[in-house]
């Protein structure tokens, strides 16, 4: 039977071993078609980007595409595993997704190694040996945002997210280090694409900057009719919103907009400058932090092998923890529940020629690990 | 025999020689993929119910697909996470039996076909197709941000549930619990369609006057036919919820109840095989075109519009003929 | 005078400005053949979707047997013994021709909900299917589909469906359209048979069958009941002839 | 809650009700004289997005890109009028609903084949940017208002073409009796194919119109297209006054019962259980509207009895 494993892209990138047994194979479930491609394409291409230049023939990756919807990931999951020999499956996207996935993956055995979504459960009271996050827990970005906040002299935000988990957890990563007033906290519908009600509650709140977080085209159409409504409060949320692939379908509406994230292009250090080139170099456009987890996905497992192999699962968890490869991020380890301790950085939006772009201006965290490690018993 | 008899027997037989199959070719993941056939089939066995027999144009079964799956996710999460299902004058503990959440299942989509049919069978033809499609959109709308059970993360359950007397968690027995419960609901849609409910349901759909001046109330049959189809889709959406140990809302997206009428129209209307030949057949193609194109779902839009525009028997016309009458 | 089986009391109804029906009073008594006629758009239609109660009345009742049944919905009239036909065939065209007979027995019998076991083995419905198909001379294309049928072969089907009923009263709406001059003949001498067995309202176009059918004649025009009488008034009467038979001779 | 807050969040709901019209309208129209109900009406609304989008990024022109949106609807309406939809006309709903369900999959994939799965580019011109103050001191931003505006022109205009003109007289008839019509001598497949391209353009400038302040992304023509049947359900089938009125009270329940039931909620829980459980119940409002409806009057407020 067919299978479909090598999608053009990743077949030429995919080392290969010809023939011999692979020492490491690697599944990469992430979104290739539909509404939110991009992400897991950027996700994809940064991470391939790291094992081709690795250069290693004993590495093998077979990827497959979800489609953005739980049951596939799951299918593509128990396909992987079941006939396929994954030793570690990666690349999921989104929440949902990997709250599908990832558990039953690490029930029968698996690692899993999360490019970006990190819910909360598998950081808290569901997290597990076998399961590592090398973008951030998902509260991260929300956290600094308030913290932020707090330190600029905000003191009566308005907060606004959609009304599902992600973003019930977003408002109250905000709040966790904002100690000002709220002028108001709202839900939208999830992918409500109109904020004319909301936007006329900011105008009437009294508010002094607004916090949301409004991830793909919902962010797009807010940012769009903040800016032509005519209420100039300083507008602070995380990095989601601001991505490299997203900046360019907002325009103008986003110039000066303070932005949270783990990483930006032009943060200040050699393995960086090296990654954001060879992107630039490899696919023509500029990296998001996508694709820069992506990388550093890649490289942490790359590094891993080097110091056990990938049948001892102990030494290969240890390998892991000890996060012992060059972070595009600078500095990187993991904390107890195998997510990350990072700085977070406040990032502005601004113009590079006709390129919509991000440049840091401060550093809202140093070393922040994450809320959820009492709860993790493992 | 006839050639539909044939075509049935080639199918069930098919259906019951993939895991052999599978096991012997080395390619076990393919029984995987063929219990996500045959739920889908389930849960389009369902809908062919009200669509083929009652003639009722819903597009909102993803919400008996949904509640069934809820109903799974609900009763495992408070098994495995040893909470009580309900804690007040009465205790109710969750469960991580297959038969119990199966009837907890059928019991709640039918619960929730009777109210969708009660409003919308106050209405006919195109109204009733845009009602069930709004209904379906409530439900997703709600299931996304109600925060008890997940909302759109969904529910993830570790451990396949259990059956008295088998390993749920060997794929090859979990496609036979699948399988003979498909055979028995394949069965059962074969004796209503001959029984005297399934008389007046058909000419309901025909001519409603017709029974009207018989005596019998169409709207009540089209509600009961709503009913059973709810039920069975429902019980479809706690498999497919145990096939993939989780459950979202998207289980509830229109998409998905779109979907479950393609697998009808691919496989032929109104004909007791039809859904298990189109969700084969979907399957499949979802297998094998996404591997050749990630814009698959062109393909499967034009497949969709052939079959529509010029051959609407689905696969079963095509195979089996036209439909002989009964008798 | 006997007791009406089916009786009207001053129906009324109007759809804007148009009255469709007008204070229209008219009965049915037991063993007769009792026509309506009226030139197109005197509201004959209106009216019989009046009585079976397809259409609510905005004012006036509706009784059968003794009853009030103005407020009832059609399936509940057909229930106490109002057995109809329709001008244009409302059959289950895809079912065969006992399948549709059999329909007729299950309303009869009033117990649809049952699930398992075949229709057509039934003996209680196929027996008394199968006599009306036989009473109406179909028993020879039972197993054919409606749709198969020839137009008069549906006409004859539809009686039949309403034979199975058991009816106490027969509403007939033009089962003579679109018959030729045999198939006619062959309906009128049908129907004469069935009085006995329980009146008929018969509303007709074809004036030879109305003629050789009918004990009493009303005429409708305009939607107000212009006369009721024997054929022999009806023909002798100078209103009617000048509103419609005048026209029509 | 202020009175100018009020004020603010009932033009919010009107500017998002006269949207929908254009949206329900076309769907309406559609199904009152050919008897179709088309799900790729959301389809023709991404379609005029996508157009101006393209457009106005070559040209730089806003107007040239409403121009094209209702030209690029309009005629892809057309195309797939000849090559599908009028095979459907004689068909049930059944086929109806899957061939235009297998439209929607073609359209989606085709357009992120041709623009890509990021998403586009569009914004309202400098000349309409920016808040306006309205009497009573409302600041309101002035695209918003054009909208109200051109969406009730619009209303007026499909109102004057069906009441007084040829081809009004033509629809109206077409919707009363198609034999009729071909009596008359008109090429009925004609009058079908530019009904529907009209539908299409007027999905197409809806598109284009509400694209400028959101997102243009594939996907984004269904949850508008499935507002548009809550719209008509409530309205009436084959009424555009129906639509209207439809329209309108859905825009409007939509908005304000967002704005309005987290804080009613707010009286009785704490505020962020509050906002939670309100926003759910928001989001379900016109859903509820729509049963309300249904159980008093199940052809809708303007639709004809059967």
């Amino acid at each position: 039977m067919a299978i479909r494993t090598h999608l053009a892209a990743a077949a030429a990138l995919a080392v290969l071993a010809g023939g011999a047994q692979a020492d490491m194979k690697i599944g990469m479930i992430t979104t290739l078609s539909g509404g939110g491609a991009s992400l897991g394409i950027d996700t994809r291409d940064g991470f391939m980007l790291a094992v081709e230049q690795a250069g290693r023939d004993d590495v093998e990756v077979v990827i497959d595409d979800d489609q953005r919807k739980p049951d596939v990931a799951v299918q593509i999951a128990d396909r992987m595993i079941q006939s396929e020999k994954v030793d570690v499956l990666t690349g999921i996207v989104w929440s949902n997704l990997a709250m599908a996935v990832v558990p039953s993956a690490n029930a029968q055995g698996l690692v899993y190694v999360s490019t970006n979504a990190a819910p909360a459960q598998l950081a808290g009271a569901g997290c597990s040996p076998d399961y590592f996050s090398v973008s951030y827990q998902n509260d991260n970005l929300h956290e600094a945002a308030g913290a932020y906040a707090a330190g600029a002299g905000f003191d009566n935000m308005f907060i606004m997210a959609p009304n599902y988990p992600a973003g019930q957890d977003s408002l109250n990563g905000f709040k966790r280090f904002y100690d000002g007033g709220l002028a108001g906290e709202v839900y939208t519908e999830l992918g409500q694409t109109d904020y004319a009600a909301e936007i006329a509650q900011i105008r009437a709140s009294g508010a002094d900057g607004v916090f949301f977080f409004l991830p793909g085209g919902m962010g797009i159409s807010f940012l769009k009719q903040y800016a032509d409504s005519g209420v100039d409060l300083p507008v602070v949320g995380p990095a989601f919103s601001f991505d490299q692939a997203i900046l360019q379908a907002v325009g103008d509406a986003a110039l000066e907009v303070k932005n949270t994230s783990t990483w930006s292009k032009d943060l200040d250090n050699a393995a960086n400058a090296a990654f954001v080139a060879a992107f630039e170099e490899a696919y023509g456009r500029l990296p998001s932090i996508y694709a820069a987890q992506g990388y550093d996905t890649a490289n942490l497992l790359l590094s891993a092998t080097q110091k056990a192999d990938v049948s001892d699962k102990a030494a290969f968890r240890a390998a892991l923890a000890e996060a012992d490869f060059d972070s595009v991020r600078g500095k990187f380890s993991f904390a107890s529940n195998n997510h990350p301790v990072q700085d977070i950085y406040v990032r502005e939006v601004i113009k590079e020629g006709d390129i919509y772009t991000n440049k840091i201006v401060s550093t809202a965290m140093t070393d922040r690990d994450n809320a959820y490690m009492q709860e993790c018993r493992m | 025999m006839s050639r539909e008899t044939l075509f049935n027997a080639a199918i069930l037989a098919l259906l019951v020689a993939v895991p052999g199959w599978a096991l012997a070719a080395g390619e076990p993941f393919t029984i995987t993929l063929a219990t996500r056939a045959v739920i889908f089939a389930l849960a389009a066995v369902g809908l062919n119910i009200a669509l083929g027999l009652g003639g009722l144009v819903s597009l909102g079964h993803a919400v008996y697909f949904g509640i069934g799956g809820y109903a799974m996710g609900i009763l495992a999460w408070h098994a495995q996470s040893h909470t009580p299902l309900i804690d007040g004058w009465l205790t109710l503990p969750g469960t991580k039996s297959m038969p119990v959440i199966w009837l907890v299942a059928i019991a709640a989509s039918a619960l929730a076909a009777l109210l969708i049919g009660l409003l919308s069978l106050r209405t006919s033809g195109v109204y009733f197709i845009m009602i069930t499609l709004a209904f379906g959109q409530m439900v997703y709308f709600f299931a996304i941000s109600w925060p008890a059970y997940g909302g759109e993360d969904g529910l993830p359950i570790y451990v396949r549930n259990g059956f008295p007397g088998l390993n749920t968690l060997v794929p090859i027995q979990f496609y036979g619990i699948c399988l003979a419960l498909l055979c028995a609901v394949l069965a059962l849609n074969a004796a209503l369609a001959r029984s005297p409910f399934g008389l007046a349901l058909n000419a309901a759909r025909q001519s409603p006057q017709r029974v009207e001046c018989v005596g019998l109330d169409p709207v009540r049959l089209k509600l009961v036919a709503l009913v059973i189809s709810g039920a069975i889709t429902g019980l479809a959406g706690a498999l497919f919820a145990d096939l993939n140990r989780f459950v979202s809302p998207v289980m509830f997206s229109w998409q998905m109840s779109g979907e479950i009428m393609v697998f009808i129209i691919i496989g032929g209307v109104g004909r007791l095989f039809g859904p298990v030949a189109g969700a084969g057949l979907y399957v499949l193609l979802e297998h094998l075109l996404g591997g050749v194109s990630e814009y698959w779902q062109i393909f499967l839009g034009g497949l969709l519009l052939i079959v529509v525009l010029f051959a609407r028997g689905g696969l079963a016309g095509l195979i089996a003929g036209r439909r002989v009458a009964h008798d | 005078m006997t007791e009406p089986v089916l009786s009207t009391h001053g129906l009324h109804k109007a759809f804007g400005a148009l009255a469709a029906t007008q204070d229209v009073s008219i009965d049915l008594r037991p063993g007769e053949i009792h026509a309506v006629i009226g030139p197109n758009g005197a509201g004959k239609t209106t009216l019989i979707a009046q009585i079976c109660g397809t259409l609510a009345p905005d004012r006036g009742e509706v009784r059968l047997l003794g009853r009030d049944v103005t407020r009832l919905p059609p399936a509940a009239r057909a229930r106490m013994g109002l057995a109809r036909t329709f001008q244009i065939s409302a059959l289950a065209m895809e079912d065969t021709v006992l399948q549709n007979a059999l329909l007729g027995a299950l309303g009869k019998a009033g117990r649809p909900w049952q699930f398992f076991g075949a229709a057509l083995g039934r003996a209680d419905l196929r027996g008394r299917a199968e006599a009306a198909l036989d009473r109406v001379g179909l028993w020879d294309v039972a197993a054919v589909r409606a749709a198969e049928l020839s137009h008069g072969q549906r006409r004859q089907l539809e009686v039949a469906v309403a034979l199975t009923l058991g009816p106490r009263a027969f509403v007939m709406d033009e089962p003579m359209a679109g018959l030729g001059a045999e198939g006619s003949h062959r309906l009128t001498a049908l129907l004469d048979g069935l009085r006995a067995e329980a009146p008929i309202l018969l509303v007709e176009h074809d004036m030879d069958a109305v003629f050789a059918l009918a004990d009493r004649i009303s005429v409708l025009d305009g939607g107000r009941l212009i006369a009721t009488g024997s054929v022999a008034e009806i023909r002798a009467d100078k209103a009617v002839r000048a509103a419609y038979l005048g026209d029509a001779a | 809650m202020s009175p100018i807050l009020i004020a603010e969040q009932v033009l919010n709901g009107l500017q998002s009700g006269v949207m929908l019209f254009l949206m329900a309208a076309g769907l309406t129209l559609i199904f009152g004289v050919m008897g179709l109900i088309n799900l790729a009406h959301g389809s023709l609304y991404m379609v005029g997005a996508f157009a101006a989008a393209a457009v106005a990024a070559a040209t730089g022109s806003f107007l040239l890109a409403l121009a094209a949106a209702m030209a690029a609807a309009a005629g892809a309406g057309a195309l797939v009028e000849l090559v599908v939809i009028r095979r459907l006309y004689d068909r049930d709903h059944l086929d109806q609903v899957l061939a235009t369900f297998a439209l929607i999959l073609i359209f989606s994939e085709g357009t992120r084949w041709l623009f890509g799965s990021f998403p586009l580019y569009l914004d309202i011109p400098d000349w309409l940017s920016g808040p306006v103050t309205l009497p009573g001191g409302i600041q309101y931003p002035l695209y918003r208002l054009a909208l109200i505006g051109i969406g009730l022109s619009v209303a007026a205009g499909l109102w004057l073409l069906i009441a007084h003109t040829r081809i009004g007289i033509r629809i109206r008839a077409g919707e009363n009796d198609r034999e009729m019509i071909a009596a008359l001598g008109v090429d009925i497949s004609r009058l079908y194919t530019m009904i529907f391209a009209l539908g299409a353009a007027l999905a197409g400038l809806a598109g284009a119109l509400v694209g400028s302040i959101q997102s243009v992304q594939v996907g984004m023509g269904e949850p508008v297209l499935i507002l548009a049947f809550v719209v008509i359900v409530i309205g009436g089938i084959g009424s555009i006054r129906g639509a209207l009125i439809g329209a309108l009270l859905v825009g409007l329940t939509d908005t304000l019962g967002g704005v309005f039931l987290p804080e009613l909620f707010k009286l009785i829980a704490d505020p962020a259980s509050a906002t939670a459980t309100g926003s759910a119940l928001a989001s379900m409002s016109i859903y509820i509207l729509m049963a309300a409806v249904l159980v008093w009057r199940p052809t809708g407020l303007f639709g004809a009895a059967t």
